[in-house]
Parts: structure tokens; sequence; C-alpha cells
């Protein structure tokens, strides 16, 4: 068994509005080994885009504040590491992507500049050989004409070569952990293939870990070896990705797999999840997904479900597989 | 960037042209007979006839538009009606001084609101941009011929640092300039900061960050540089507000500037000076727009490239 | 073929990107030529990436904007020349539904207002009966009539999207231009809406032109497919068909490239080189032949003809016979 | 970053009390002190100018030559002028005529300058064109400078004054307007509503226009602020009111010469003016937090 490079554990992180705090992750588990691709998947609201920025501790110009639980990596609790501890981790070990290749580069700085930044400041390396090492890492992301690019500004670029440059910024220092949040989501489906095969490449060249954050389930299936299902700012199931679609556990899992439209399949009407995610600020009590969930018991709505371990590889929030002495009335 | 400053002043000449059209009609627009208003109550007919022929109104309109546009190219602006001089040299010892007065206080006023928006913005909600943000609503809220007079009263008056008014020497310009360019300042401050502010919740802030670059580096390369484009923009059309308070500062300190010298021939009904004043200082804030307008351009690769 | 509700032919719109005093004014070419028609009670989709032509298309047949050519013939009646005052019969036949729910809703009205809104333009019912109407629509796409006093922002993005559907629903059209309808919206919820839309084409016998990027969506919804490339229709057909059997080396390339939410399935893709070209300059000839596996020199100078190969299928290549 | 607020669950949408837009406009604009306590400010001074000759202590034209030049003191608060006038008084009855004169520019300004900035704005082209390059001869003369010219021209006097200050305010409605309709046009419900065969007035009244009353009403806040300067400044030159008006900029003017000995004749009616221009601002500041989107997500 091959170590964890990321262990997150009972995370929780809100945010401040008008002097209330409202929690958004409200205890978070996974863990991700090396070399190996984990999917984050949820809607929009499940806190899957703040778990990321967590890990990195990106809080800069909001009231987010991680309030509970632990970030290992490699190793090291990430938040018991001071802001230029963490500065130094960012960008070198651990790096992220994000999902508006429009927008995440600097419109009025050169390609080239902002590759080299951390180039620079991470490797130590002197101007020339910071250089020749962009130059290099452009060409590994499948950008021919590296050496103009550098010359280039952003909006030079289309939006599937802007990506493959912030992969290439990204992947500079050959970090153990590469976090995508929805990476592909901008981008047209053919530039989403290319992408996500680059993506795959590098994986096993460098043996980075990836944290892939989406809410396509297509790409999920594709892509990953493990995946993590949040709602409601919460984990509700972790499982292999084979095991996953073949059998999904958690209600919420097996209404958002059966919602999505599949080709080639017959289905006259479409499956599909009553109601909307709940706002943090008006969480139901006792479970999170109850008011929605087709298989609702009256404890779920009293208490929130444990974790139950269902296999080695799978994990599983709900009280249809908890063993409690409570009455179950189905 | 030659290209787009070649067009930019290609377009402006139609504008020139409208200008130079209203300055000259400026005269004819004057309710009454232009002619007697400048004679002078107690003229007799006579009289009237000859200050008519002096301006030049007995020709036919369109004519003496010909006659003032081909002067004007010359450098012939017409001759003062009460001190007898051609416009053009009382221009002369006047213009420079003004110049000087405005440049240094914009210069002034650019740098400290650069300074005070860059740093009310990165301390958002807490006590230096609370001092930064008070001090720049009171900049703007001030009248500048009461905070000139304040100024005299205190650093003149009391305690006589500088002088109280005229021209002489670098100490002349140092009340004026703080009074001219405070307005300023506190726009640039102002506008610095929202725009710092807007900047920060960039998308690409967070990329750098996400790199681990130094907070400093992420403020100065990333946020001020693409503040600064539009902070630029704004400073360009904040000075034409420069050129209208030195009017007012130029009269509150007796500054022999452009600006008193207007003031003065309005009192005179000194049309031909008031024609070619207004005609200079519209052709002084368009020239300063095309400036800015091309450093926009400098700092800005996007533009640079569609044009 | 059975009563046709729209029959676009040849459509052309060529925009003008302005120029400055010395530039002269570009023409980007948005929709080069597109030729389709749509059944009665049947859904059309129009699929492609970004920058393909599919939403100016859909603008065009609202007449949003006018066509550069090409006629646009709907319910018998030709509109692609028609004067702005000449279209009241046309905004009455033809709704729209938008992307983004959040975007396409007024957020300063009221729902009654917002979803009675056409009724206020096309008819000249008293304002109760309007409201009666507004109840009844907001009835059939799933809300109810406390909503009515409420503001869009009220509401989450599958339930705005509801409201979309009840304004264009409310006059009673023929056909309506869904344009990306579901795209914004989260797939628990995308499936609702998707479903709705198809019970109210039986219950309403409406005629859909459903424009998306999403092919599995597209899949699910449409009886015929139109897959658009920079402007053009590349592959046009039955749905069933352009699944079953893409001729187009891009329809194929588009359908392979669509991840499946099955792990069991994954395989190594085909994936197509290179970017979509920018519609200001596109490529001569076949504009697919830049990223076409298949291209040889006559896809560089020739511009394929859409040929019909059989009964339910035409393609524009000059591979396929 | 993950905004908390995009989805919200009906059923406790139920038990809230009824949305209103003015309720949370007021709710939001409680929280901005500064603005708050400038509205009281400016409520006051309105009142004052309304009701002002009748609770002045003094008559502000009754010299008194026994009282020249006096400093602040309980029976003048402000203290005397160099005629003996109260300036206390002077200053009351000056607020009329500073909030009349900005106030009637400004609005004037701002009918003129929407219609010309929405037409410029929605329909585009070669209408667009001759309404903004008006704008742009105009703007070419500096704010000041253009009213300036326009009160040399038309001669001294409190009416010039508002016709100037009007005149240099219409340009910039104008290009904040346009602006406005331009980015409300780029709203898809308004495409919305052009497809459903609204008709082009229907289009700008209904959903273009109520787009652009926020960012109004904010700049027409700090116009008024603009304008107070701008006309007192104008009569400071000597170029507005006639010199035995209680204007506060010709009452600074003319207490200039007795700045060395008796600085109060220059320092009251420079605050009056302050204070009602930076209240204005103030105001302004408060409504661009509270209404200006761009500012409200942050």
């Amino acid at each position: 068994m091959t170590e964890h490079v990321l262990r997150v554990s009972d995370l929780e992180t809100s945010f401040m509005r008008d002097k209330t705090e409202i929690k958004i992750l409200r205890g978070v588990n996974f863990s991700i080994r090396k070399g190996e691709i984990l999917g984050l998947v949820g809607e929009s609201g499940s806190g899957k885009s703040l778990t990321s920025l967590s890990i990195m501790q990106l809080f800069h110009g909001t009231t987010g504040k991680i309030v509970k639980g632990s970030i290992y990596f490699n190793g090291e609790d990430l938040t018991k590491m001071s802001e230029s501890e963490i500065r130094k981790i960012r960008g070198k070990q651990m790096a992220m992507i994000f999902q508006e290749p429009m927008t995440s580069l600097n419109p009025v700085l050169k390609i080239g500049k902002q590759l080299m930044e951390a180039i620079e400041m991470h490797l130590k390396l002197p101007k020339s050989e910071s250089k020749h090492h962009a130059i290099q890492m452009l060409k590994s992301v499948g950008i021919g004409r590296a050496e103009e690019i550098i010359h280039e500004y952003p909006h030079q670029l289309s939006g599937g070569m802007r990506q493959r440059v912030m992969i290439a910024m990204a992947m500079a220092c050959h970090p153990n952990l590469l976090i995508a949040d929805e990476p592909t989501t901008a981008l047209d489906v053919t530039i989403q293939a290319q992408i996500l095969e680059l993506m795959k490449k590098l994986k096993e060249e460098n043996e980075t870990a990836i944290l892939l954050i989406t809410h396509d389930l297509g790409v999920v299936a594709e892509m990953c070896d493990k995946v993590v299902v949040m709602y409601a700012g919460q984990v509700v199931e972790e499982a292999d990705v084979f095991e996953l679609f073949a059998s999904p556990k958690h209600p919420y899992t097996k209404g958002l797999i059966a919602s999505v439209p599949k080709i080639g399949d017959k289905k006259e009407v479409l499956d599909s999840i009553n109601g909307h995610v709940p706002s943090p600020q008006n969480m139901p009590k006792g479970c999170k997904f109850a008011p929605r969930c087709n298989q609702v018991m009256s404890i779920c709505q009293e208490e929130s479900p444990p974790t139950v371990e269902i296999s080695a590889t799978r994990q599983c929030s709900c009280w249809l597989y908890a063993k409690k002495d409570v009455e179950v009335n189905a | 960037m030659w290209k787009y400053t070649a067009r930019r002043i290609v377009e402006m000449i139609p504008i020139l042209i409208v200008i130079s059209i209203l300055t000259f009609l400026f005269i004819h627009l004057i309710p009454g007979d232009p002619a007697r208003l400048v004679a002078g109550k107690d003229a007799t007919i006579e009289d009237v006839e000859n200050v008519r022929h002096e301006l030049g109104l007995d020709k036919p309109i369109l004519k003496q538009y010909v006659d003032y546009m081909k002067n004007l190219m010359t450098g012939e602006l017409g001759t003062s009606l009460t001190t007898g001089l051609p416009v053009i040299d009382m221009f002369k010892t006047r213009f420079m001084p003004s110049l000087h007065l405005t440049f240094l206080s914009m210069l002034w006023a650019t740098l400290i609101g650069l300074m005070i928006g860059v740093f009310s913005a990165i301390n958002k909600n807490k006590w230096p941009d609370y001092f930064g943000m008070v001090t720049a609503v009171s900049g703007i809220s001030i009248p500048g011929f009461w905070l000139g007079l304040l100024l005299i009263q205190l650093f003149s008056v009391q305690l006589g640092l500088f002088p109280t008014g005229g021209l002489d020497g670098f100490s002349s310009y140092i009340l004026p300039s703080l009074t001219l360019g405070a307005g300023i300042m506190s726009m640039i401050a102002r506008f610095t900061r929202s725009s710092m502010l807007e900047t920060l919740q960039a998308d690409f802030i967070r990329t750098g960050r996400a790199k681990g670059l130094k907070e400093h580096s992420v403020i100065v390369t990333h946020a001020l540089r693409n503040s600064l484009i539009s902070v630029v923009t704004v400073a360009g059309l904040q000075f034409g507000f420069l050129l209208g308070g030195s009017v007012v500062v130029e009269t509150v300190f007796s500054f022999p500037g452009m600006g008193r010298l207007l003031i003065d021939s309005i009192a005179f009904r000194d049309y031909p000076v008031i024609q070619s004043a207004l005609l200079l200082f519209a052709f002084e804030f368009i020239l300063v727009n095309l400036i800015v307008d091309v450093l926009y351009t400098v700092l800005n690769p996007k533009i640079q490239l569609d044009s | 073929m059975p009563n046709s509700i729209l029959k676009v032919e040849n459509l052309k719109k060529s925009f003008q990107v302005a120029g400055g005093l010395f530039q002269k004014s570009q023409h980007v070419n948005a929709v080069i030529d597109v030729s389709f028609e749509i059944e009665e009670g049947t859904t059309f989709s129009l699929v492609g990436e970004s920058g393909c032509g599919k939403s100016t298309t859909g603008r065009l047949i609202t007449r949003l904007i006018a066509p550069t050519s090409g006629s646009i013939v709907v319910d018998g009646k030709e509109i692609a020349t028609a004067k702005q005052s000449e279209l009241k019969h046309l905004r009455q036949t033809v709704q729209m539904i938008f992307q983004d729910p959040y975007a396409s809703l007024n957020p300063r009205m009221k729902v009654k207002e917002l979803v009675g809104e056409p009724l206020e333009i096309h008819t000249k019912l008293s304002k109760d009966e309007r409201e009666k109407l507004v109840l009844e629509m907001l009835e059939v796409v799933g809300l109810n009539a406390e909503h009515a006093d409420r503001y869009a922002h009220e509401f989450s993005g599958g339930q705005r999207q509801r409201l979309g559907i009840a304004r264009a629903l409310i006059t009673k059209p023929k056909l309506i231009i869904a344009d990306e309808p579901v795209s914004a919206l989260d797939v628990s919820i995308q499936s609702q809406i998707l479903n709705l839309l198809k019970q109210l084409q039986q219950e309403f016998k409406i005629s859909y032109l459903f424009i998306s990027h999403d092919l599995s969506v597209v899949e699910h919804i449409s009886h015929y497919i139109g897959v658009m490339y920079l402007g053009t229709i590349v592959e046009i057909g039955r749905k069933e068909t352009i699944f079953n059997n893409p001729k187009h080396p891009y329809t194929q390339a588009l359908i392979a490239s669509v991840p499946i939410a099955d792990p069991t399935l994954r395989k190594k893709k085909k994936v197509l080189i290179g970017d979509i070209p920018n519609p200001k300059n596109p490529p001569s000839g076949c504009t697919f032949h830049t990223r076409c596996p298949f291209a040889s020199d006559i896809c560089k100078q020739a511009i394929p003809q859409m040929r019909k190969i059989n009964e339910e299928q035409s393609v524009a290549c000059h591979f396929v016979n | 970053m993950t905004s908390p607020t995009t989805v919200q669950n009906s059923q406790v949408q139920k038990k809230q009390r009824k949305y209103s837009p003015l309720k949370e406009f007021w709710k939001s604009f409680k929280k901005q002190k500064a603005a708050l306590l400038a509205s009281i400010f400016i409520g006051l001074l309105i009142v004052v100018a309304i009701i002002g000759p009748y609770i002045a202590p003094y008559d502000p034209f009754e010299p008194d030559y026994d009282a020249l030049l006096e400093g602040p003191s309980a029976s003048h608060l402000a203290g005397t002028d160099e005629y003996g006038r109260d300036i206390f008084s002077r200053l009351i009855v000056g607020a009329k005529i500073s909030l009349m004169v900005s106030f009637s520019a400004v609005f004037l300004g701002l009918i003129l300058g929407t219609i010309l900035g929405l037409i410029s704005g929605y329909f585009g082209g070669w209408i667009d064109k001759v309404i903004m390059r008006s704008c742009d001869v105009l703007f070419s003369f500096p704010d000041l400078l253009l009213a300036i010219a326009i009160v040399a021209l038309l001669g001294p006097g409190i009416n010039n004054v508002i016709i100037a200050v009007m005149i240099f305010s219409v340009p910039s409605f104008a290009r904040l307007v346009r602006g406005a309709t331009l980015n409300a046009k780029e709203n898809v419900y308004v495409e919305a509503a052009q497809s459903m065969g609204a008709s082009h007035v229907r289009v700008l009244w209904k959903h273009i226009f109520p787009e652009t009353i926020s960012e109004l009403i904010i700049f027409v806040t700090m116009r008024i602020g603009t304008a107070i300067l701008a006309a007192s400044g104008l009569s400071f030159l000597g170029l507005g009111a006639s010199p035995e008006m209680p204007e506060w900029g010709v009452m600074l003017s003319s207490g200039r010469d007795y700045l060395g000995t008796s600085s109060h004749v220059v320092i009251m009616p420079g605050i009056a003016i302050f204070l009602t221009v930076l209240a204005f601002n103030l105001i302004g500041d408060g409504l661009r937090d509270v209404l200006d989107p761009k500012i409200k997500n942050n």
C-alpha cells in the first residue's frame, strides 16, 4: 500500500455573513494516494470547490476560515502551518488549475512571465534556465510553438490553449498533488477530450496524484480511480469508480447517476431528484438529503447518519446501511 | 501604437473644428450687440461702429470665420481690448506658470492618490482604509477656494512659510499646487481603491496565490499593474477638473496664469482674450486626453493588438 | 412529409466587425449555409461547439437579428424579409427559452408580470384575465399559485427555468426555440426540466428547435439532429441514424469525445487534434479539414455539398457516398 | 468562490416575510452609518432652507454698524460680517440658494441627459454618433471652464449659473445613461422581451430604464455636491450671485479681505459648503455600497 499524499479529516470550513458564521463544509473526509485520481463529485452548493480552496488555504479577500479538522499533506498538517510555510508548498508540491481558463491568467502579463514567476521562486533557477524550463513545460503539454507563445498575451490564445498553459504552470515544479477544479467545464467537448487525455498522460509520467473536482459524471467515469460524492458540505459516499457506477449505495448517488442522460440509452423519461439543494442558512436537521430522498425514514429527519464502512474501499453515510438498534420503519 | 496615435489625431480634427467654430461664435452668441457691449453704455454710434470694424464684426460671418481660422493657423489671436497688446504675447507670459502649476499638481496628486488607494485597498475595512477614505471624501468635498484661503491663513499669515500669492520662485507654487491637487488626489485615491478591490477579486489573482507567490508580488505585479490601466484613464479625465480648478486657485493666490487672465478678461469683457483662452484650455485638455489614450494602449496589451 | 412548422433554406448571416477610421470593416460569417425543416410536434436539435453558429441560427429564426440572405418559413409564412412591424404574428407563434434562467428573467418584475408579459403585449385581456391564465400556466409547469407574487431571484435555478417555460407557453406558440435550456442547471435538476419539456410537447403538440452543445441531452430529447461546424450543417438526419451510424468525421469525433458515465466503457479515445478555428478567419474548402483525420487536397480546395445518402441522413463531406 | 446564496429552499421561504425591494434597500442602507447621518443632515438642511426666513435669529440683510466683524458669540453664533450682519442668519437663508441652484441644475441636466443617453445607447447607429460627438465637444471644455464660458456669455447672475451648471451636467448624464443602457441591453431578459414582440418603448421603459436607475441615483447625489461646489465657485469668482445676496460663495469672497483679522467670515461659509457637499458625497458613497451590484457581491 502506497502512502497517502493527502488526507483530509473532519474538515469544517465556514464563511461569515453579517457577523454570523455560515458553515459550508460540515465534516469532509477523504484521502488520495500517490498517482491516484480521486474524483470529487457534487452539484452546485455541495462544497466541492470550497474543499479545494480549503486544502490550498486560498481564503484571501474572503471571510472563509477552516474551523475544524486537519489536512495532512505528505504527513504534515496544513492547518497548523503559517501562511509563509504554506506558500512554500503552494505551487511547488501542491498546484491547482481552475475552471475558467479565460480569466485565470493575468491579461496584461506575457505567458512566459507568468510561467517563470513560480519557477524562479520555487526552483530558484536563474532567468535563462527558468525560461528554458518554461518552454519545456509548454512543450510537454502539447504546445508546439512554445518559443513564440511565451512572448504572447493570454487573449491571443484560445480557451483550450490557455488551459494547457495553466496545466503547464501547475506542473512546472512537479507537484505531488494537482487539484483540478472543473478543469474542462468551460471547454468544448472535443477540446475537453484533449485536456483530459493530457492530464492522464502527465499523471502517468509524473506519478502526480490528482484531485479532480467536477459535476460531470461522464468525466468521473473516464478519469478517476476513486470517487467521493459530496452533498451539502458533506461526503455522502466514497467508493472505487467501478463499484460506484455498478452499484451506487447512497440514494443521492443513485439519483444522480440515474438522472444523467446517456448516449444509447432508450429511456423516455429520465429519473430525477425532486426539490433542490438546501441553502447553508436553512439546512435541515438530521440527514441533509432527507427532504429530497425517496427512501426517507423518520430517523433521517432527526439525526445525522453515521458513516458506515461497507467494504474496505467503500463508505456511505446513510441510515439505510447503519446497524443501529433504532426502529427503522421503512 | 504609432498607427493608433495617428488615428486618434485624425479623429480629433472634427472635434477641434467644432470647438473652433464654437469659440468663434462666442462673440456672436452674446445677447445684444457685442460692439455696443464692448464700447460701453456711453459710446456714440460712431464709437460703436469703430469697435465693430475693429473686431471685424462688419464683415459677412463666413468671411469672419475664414479670417479667424487663417489667423489661428498663423498664431495671430487678435489684440486685447484692454491692454492693446497682441493676445499671443499676453499668453506667452501666462501660459508656462499655469502649465507648471497644473503639472506639478497632477504629479503629486497622482502619486499620493495611488499610494492612498492601494494602501486602503489592501487594508480594506481596517483603520488605514478608513483614514484614507475619510481623507479622500473630504478632499473631493472641500471647495478649492476655501482650502486655498485656509492654507494662506495658516502657512503664510500665521507661520509665514510661503508667500500669500503672486509668483516669485518655486515656493510660490507650493500652496496653489496643494490646493489644486487636493481634489484630484482624492478622486484618484478613491478610484484606485475600488479598482484594486475589483482586481483583487479576479481569478488570475487566485492563480497567482495558488502559485505560491508572496503577497506583495501578487499585489504589485498582478493587481496594481491591471488597476493602473483604468486609473490612468480616470486621471486623464480628471485633468479637466484641474484646468477648471486652476482658474479658481489662480484667483485665490493672485497667481499670474491663464486662469487669472481669463477671469480678469471676463470682468473687462475683453472678448478676444476670452475667446482665445477658452480655445487654448480646450486644446490643452484634448491633448492630455490624447496622451492618456496612447498611454492606455501602452499599458493594455489587448488594445495594442486590436488597433 | 407532414405539416412543417419551420422551413429554413440557405440561411446566411454575416456580421460586420467594426473597423476604425483606417481599418476596413471585416465580415464574419456566423452562419454560412443552413437549411432544415421541422415537422409539427417534433424536436429538431442543432448541436455543435462554440462558434458554430447554432445560437445565431436560433436568433435569426426569431428575427431578433435579420438574415443576410436565405428563407425562413414559419407556419407557412415567409419571415426572412418581413419588417419588424409585420412580425407580430411570428412573435406569438414562436417563443424562446434561454440558457441562463438567472439572466433571462427581469429581476424587477414579479412572477405574474413576468409570465404574463407576452399576454400584455399580444392580447387585450384585462389584468385579472391575464393573472388567471398565468396561474394556470404556473400549474402546468409544476409551480403553484402562491409563487405569482414573488420575484425571480427567490427561486432556484430549476424553478426559474420553469418560469421561463411558462412564459414561453402562455401565448400557445407552435414552435419553441430553446437555446441551451438546461446547460446552466445541475444534473438532477436538468433531468426534471428535460422531462417537463417532453411532457409539454405531448400535451400541447409543440415543436422544438433545441440548441445545445451537449450530445447526451440532444440524444435524449430530439427526433432529428443537425450537426453544425463553423456556420454550416455538416450532417443532418434522424437522431437514431446519426448516433448509430454517423458518417461525417466531425460527427464521429464529436460523439466519441463525449465522456460516458460508465467506467466499464472506458477506451482510448481518438482525440481530435487542434483548436476550433476562429470564425473570423475560417479555413478554405471544407472548414473541418484542419482537424479532420481523413483530409486530403480536395478538402482544402472545394466546399463539400450536402448530399442525401439515405432516406434518413444527409452529409456534407467529399468522402461520403 | 462558492456563493452560499444561489439556492433557496422553498419550504423555508414560505415562512419568511414577503420580499419587497424597498424594505430590502432600507435594511442595507441602515447599516451605512455615515450615509445615514449625512441624510439626516441634508434632511435638516432642506427643512432649514424652506423655513429659513422664519427661524433666522436676525435679518440677514440688515447691517449693524455697532457689531462689525464680531467673532462667534452667544448672540451671534457664527459672528458678524463686515457690515455687522449676522453670519448664522445669512448661512440659513443661503442654504435655500445653494440647494435651489444645485437641485434645479442637476434635475434639468438629469432629464435631458437621461433621454439623450437612453436614445443613444438603445438605438446606436448614427443617432448615437451624433449625440456622443456632441457630448465629446462639450467634454473638451473642462467642467468649470464650460460653466465660466457660459456665464461669461450670458452675463453673471444666479439663473445663468443654473443654466451653466445644467449644460455641463448634460453630457455626463448622457454618457452615464448610455453606458448603463448598453449594459442593460446585454441582459438576456431584454432579448427575451424583444423576442416576445415588445415594442421599443416598452423595452426601454420596462426593462432598460429601471436598470439605469440605481446608477442614476448614485450619480445624481454626487452631482449635487459638484453642482454646489461649481455654483459657489462661480459666485466666488464674481460670476454668480450678486454681491449683496447671502450666497455662501459670495459671502466667502467678500470676507476674503478680512481673512487675516477676522477669519470666521471666511471659515463659517466654507464650513457650510464643505459639510453640505461632504454630506451629499457620503450619501452617494452609501448608496453605491447598497445599490451597485458589483460591490454588493463582494
